[in-house]
């Protein structure tokens, strides 16, 4: 399998602690990558680094694709869904925001189990029901690498499932996925690497 | 990702906005209102009498221009950020100065246009003289894009902070002044009966100018405010 | 170029540096301004217009002219700062912009002081006096922004563009000022133009711009010093530099 | 010398009032500035001294916790 | 809870949205620049005539406390409503009108005091005659505490999605213009040595009189809103 | 033991749709009463309803205890905490609004494992730090009801057990607990009741 990502050296230091330094790893198609650490580790902050949202102090992260937004789906803590609009609107604005105007938005929402809900503004729906708008984005998009921070989030039970079957058909096809999670995953990649990120000592 | 699509995009951000802002009818109907209230304060204030009031009906319309500019702006990145759209727009495979371009316009569409159309209105409140609506509509086409455009760098550099508006207006009133003092003078030469167009020209080629270069400043801005 | 820069960029080295620089720039400071100030308050002669009032004049032109250059000044070092990601452009923006704020100041603060005998009043709506105004907002607006970010990168960064945009807009400020006034009223309180000022007069004007000059670069150099330190606080090199004023500090 | 006296030299011809006004203000304000910039080094002597501090509780704590 | 402890609440929520603005000491000169731009935006806009600015001097300064309440107006109950402050607000165990008073009183502290404290200023910048000055301060004092009041409850309205917050909240804006009228009223009355008080009174009474209700109407409003 | 709440016959429409209908159960002191439901079955409703955010369509929630407010401790999804004040502000601040003015906030930052983060400002905490400031509330508080949703999101498993730990102590000296989590307890309470909602049948 080849290479999508090859990250060497990185280092991080935030308000005076360093929360990881010397970090380097690479992602072949296939790969899961599990990042773990406790409360406060700095793997939020890695995965922003890994798609340029933050700066780090040194290192660096390559891509091995000259037009790598377009090969990536990053989502963080924030779910990034508009309470104001509703589900149906959400999940097609943001499909044409990723560049994929075709999707059949009435499907997603069957698929994340919002079939009936669509016409309620999304800030009315239930927590859990509102990350799954945002998850819809793992069904249409063709992007081979998905940075994940938490995505188990608000989740019942069937929906982690439902996410975890996503993600095997995903590696399965040549994917790959970065995640974080405190809760630890039910289904067994094959390629499961496993990043501890040690924030304690400083 | 095709030229075209970011066209899509682009309208997509705007369609976006629009919605949000629609949903919540008082964030279109406040600054129209504002601008009503502030032009119908000053006969108020001055009372009726014509000769004053035609002079100061530029400044007055150009100073509700600005201020409502300001009115707007916060809500312009605020939610955005807080709800993490920001940081999903950043990500977005498509150049991050044209979806600010987007957000400049529906900013426009919102605080500018308003304005554009109730410029009849308000000149016939201040009683300005009907020589110079034309040329105060002119400046007003031509500048009130400047102000959304400054607006918005404003206000992507500011909102990460939560701070609240009075640091924003420090930051833009001063960037206004030069628009407030060409329109104005632009519409007092027509009052006087002198040519009011190289003013307007000018305002223009301001106007171009920085609607070409606000956009990359406003995607700096943000890509600073998400870090 | 770069490569050049490189190892200056390195935070204590140019602490170190700007502190071997720092007292010789703040004694020369002291000598220049007080040798231009004392020229021009007792030895100048009185204008034989204005009388003893124009001595106002070896405060406001110098101060009036710095104003205008630190600001392109800050301007420059947040180009720089954005292009080249030099932290150190980052920490003369934060250095430069009090300074040029307090100096903008003065300048109209000594200007609106000299206009009451010599127009008659404190605060005219004229041309110079309106841009050199806006100029003290610009600078405010700068600072306020540095300050109300929590971490100074970013805050310098935000600056930083600001500063840009800012400066675009001063010659714009500047002619439509200019253009403004002497629509609406006559040229009747035009800051008065450059006499052939007699040489007695002008060395030490001169002098005294030398000395403003010299004074802004060494409050620039403390204020960068500072700045680097409030950054660079829980660095390894610091706690030598601090650490050491520190035990003598518990010690006495 | 431009004055006789010391008088004169404080009555500017009339306009000490305006002049010593001014260079007052200008000291004043570059008084303030370089103070402020002192102050600064003293705040960040003290911030240092903090974070000391704060280290040693940190690894106070760790010792308790181990 | 005893009403000590109340009281201790009132000052918190005071105290904990003043933080919020004022992370540093130098943000306290925020609001008070915002108020001198704004006000030296007329005298470019309309020109140095000293006969025409003394003349809509009023006007000015009272534009400049609309635009100031209403800026501040948004952030007032959104971020709070966003993060999840508000409805722990509501389920404190003392009496939310309190609290929404306190909500108040920091708006006002925020947009309405910086004005009364810089109206000198204001008034001699826009050279307005100083016989006026005092009824002038005096009309600041009484009305912008209602000001602060009315936006308070059209910002709690229209904090959530509700739409019919939305249009409350434009029925609550025109409110102002009442208030605008006996105030401009009051100064020309001074303008022209007439006597003022009456005015005044009047403004005072109504002030009284809102800010009395006002709280139980925030309060009101915010239970919809948190639903 | 006796009785702190009473709830008889709830009922709750959103939207057109009935979440649940004739929801009774009564509460003793030390029981924990644990939620449990899909997403969008209603268990946010639901405890919303009981600290009187919501108002239902039908049924009472009975406090036995005169100033109810003062026995409650409740946290929604949202953390209530300002991202622009430090950890230390927002607890001290939060602590006098809940009317305990005397608490020390170094103790409970120490307690949720903040020591040496109080001085940023907690929207560059991560985000289960940030959790963790406003679960302070739990160790100061001498409420005896705790209605919590979703109280282990985002936090890492030493969190989850520190939690727990907290939820025995605080049951064993006699306080109860309404709370709904999608993650199963690892700890097994003395009086535990589950209460399912099926939001499902419509
Ligand atoms: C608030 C009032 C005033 C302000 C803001 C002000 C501002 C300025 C500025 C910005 C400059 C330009 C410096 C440069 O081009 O490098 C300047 C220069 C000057 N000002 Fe003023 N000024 C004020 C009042 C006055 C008054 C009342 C006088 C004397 C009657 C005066 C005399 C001068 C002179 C002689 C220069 C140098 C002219 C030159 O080199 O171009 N200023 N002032
Ligand atoms: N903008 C920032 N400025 C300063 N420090 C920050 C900033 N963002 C994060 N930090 C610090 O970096 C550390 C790591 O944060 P991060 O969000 O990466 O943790 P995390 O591993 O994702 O934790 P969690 O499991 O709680 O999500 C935290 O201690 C936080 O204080
Ligand atoms: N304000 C509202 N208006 C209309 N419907 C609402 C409102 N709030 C919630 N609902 C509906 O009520 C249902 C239950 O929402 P609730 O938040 O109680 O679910 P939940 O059980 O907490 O789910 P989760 O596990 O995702 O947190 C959802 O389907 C939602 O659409
Ligand atoms: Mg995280
Ligand atoms: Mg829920």
């Amino acid at each position: 399998m080849s290479t999508l990502l090859t990250v060497k050296q990185l280092v991080s230091q935030r308000a005076g602690r360093t929360l990881f330094a010397d970090l380097s790893f690479t992602l072949q198609h296939g790969d899961v990558l599990h990042i773990e650490g406790v409360n406060g580790a700095g793997k939020s902050t890695l995965l922003r680094a890994l798609v340029g949202l933050v700066q780090l102090q040194g290192g660096t992260v390559e891509y091995h694709h000259d037009d790598w937004r377009t090969q990536l789906v990053f989502m963080g803590h924030k779910a990034g869904i508009k309470a104001e609009l509703t589900a149906l609107e959400n999940v097609t604005l943001q499909a044409r925001l990723d560049g994929y105007a075709d999707v059949d938005p009435w499907q997603l929402l069957a698929t994340v189990g919002l079939l009936g809900l669509e016409d309620l503004p999304a800030g009315q729906l239930s927590a859990g029901q509102q990350r799954r708008i945002a998850l819809t984005r793992l069904w249409y998009s063709a992007a081979p690498l998905w940075v994940l921070d938490e995505p188990f989030t608000a989740l019942d039970s069937d929906g982690i499932a439902l996410l975890q079957q996503r993600f095997a058909e995903h590696t399965a096809a040549g994917g790959a996925i970065i995640m974080t999670s405190h809760q630890s995953l039910t289904w067994q990649p094959d390629q499961l690497q496993r990043l501890r990120i040690s924030g304690d000592d400083e | 990702m095709t030229q075209a699509s970011s066209w899509t995009a682009f309208s997509t951000v705007m369609r976006r906005d629009l919605m949000v802002v629609m949903r919540r009818r008082s964030d279109v109907l406040n600054p129209l209102l504002f601008i009503l209230m502030v032009v119908s304060l000053f006969p108020l204030a001055v009372g009726p009498g014509p000769d004053i009031l035609g002079r100061i009906a530029t400044g007055v319309i150009w100073v509700a221009a600005l201020l409502s500019a300001l009115l707007g702006s916060e809500r312009l990145f605020r939610d955005d950020f807080l709800d993490g759209t920001l940081e999903q727009l950043t990500l977005s495979p498509h150049p991050l100065s044209l979806l600010a371009a987007a957000k400049i316009v529906v900013h426009w569409l919102l605080s500018g246009l308003p304005l554009v159309i109730l410029a009849p209105i308000c000149a016939l409140l201040l009683k300005l003289p009907s020589e110079a609506w034309l040329t105060l509509l002119a400046t007003l086409v031509a500048g009130t894009p400047i102000l959304s455009a400054i607006t918005a760098i404003g206000a992507a550099l500011t909102v990460s902070l939560g701070r609240g508006g009075a640091l924003l207006s420090l930051l833009l009133l001063p960037l206004f002044i030069p628009l407030l003092i060409f329109a104005s003078g632009a519409v007092e030469a027509a009052l006087v009966g002198t040519a009011a167009w190289p003013q307007v020209l000018l305002l223009t080629g301001l106007s171009l100018l920085t609607l070409l270069l606000a956009p990359f400043a406003v995607a700096a801005a943000i890509r600073v405010s998400v870090n | 170029m770069w490569r050049w820069l490189h190892p200056y960029a390195k935070p204590e080295v140019v602490y170190r540096l700007l502190g071997r620089w720092l007292p010789w720039v703040a004694a020369a400071a002291a000598l220049t301004l007080g040798a231009g100030l004392v020229w021009g308050l007792v030895f100048a002669p009185a204008d034989y217009q204005q009388g003893d009032s124009y001595r106002i004049i070896f405060v406001h032109v110098p101060t009036a002219m710095l104003s205008m250059s630190l600001y392109v000044a800050l301007a420059i070092s947040a180009l720089v700062g954005r292009v080249w990601q030099l932290k150190m452009a980052d920490w003369a923006l934060a250095a430069i912009a009090p300074v040029g704020a307090t100096l903008t100041f003065i300048s109209l603060a000594t200007g609106a002081i000299w206009g009451k005998p010599m127009w008659g009043t404190w605060w005219e709506w004229d041309a110079r006096l309106t841009s050199q105004l806006i100029l003290l907002f610009l600078y405010i607006g700068v600072l306020a922004l540095y300050h109300a970010f929590s971490d100074n990168r970013n805050g310098a960064k935000a600056a930083g563009i600001l500063a840009m945009v800012g400066v675009i807009n001063i010659p714009i400020i500047r002619y439509s000022v200019e253009w403004w006034n002497t629509l609406h009223q006559g040229a009747t309180l035009t800051v008065f133009e450059r006499p052939p000022m007699a040489n007695s007069m002008l060395f030490p004007l001169l002098i005294s711009i030398l000395g403003f000059g010299l004074l802004a670069a060494a409050l620039i150099f403390h204020r960068m010093r500072n700045e680097i330190l409030r950054q660079e606080l829980r660095r390894p090199w610091v706690k030598n530099e601090f650490g050491k004023e520190l035990n003598e500090a518990e010690r006495t | 010398m431009a004055f006789d006296s010391w008088q004169a030299f404080i009555e500017m011809g009339g306009y000490g009032f305006y002049v010593w006004l001014a260079f007052g203000i200008s000291f004043f304000a570059i008084a303030v500035l370089v103070i402020n910039g002192l102050r600064a080094r003293t705040k960040l002597q003290r911030e240092f001294d903090k974070e000391q501090r704060r280290q040693q509780r940190l690894a106070q704590r760790k010792k308790e916790v181990s």
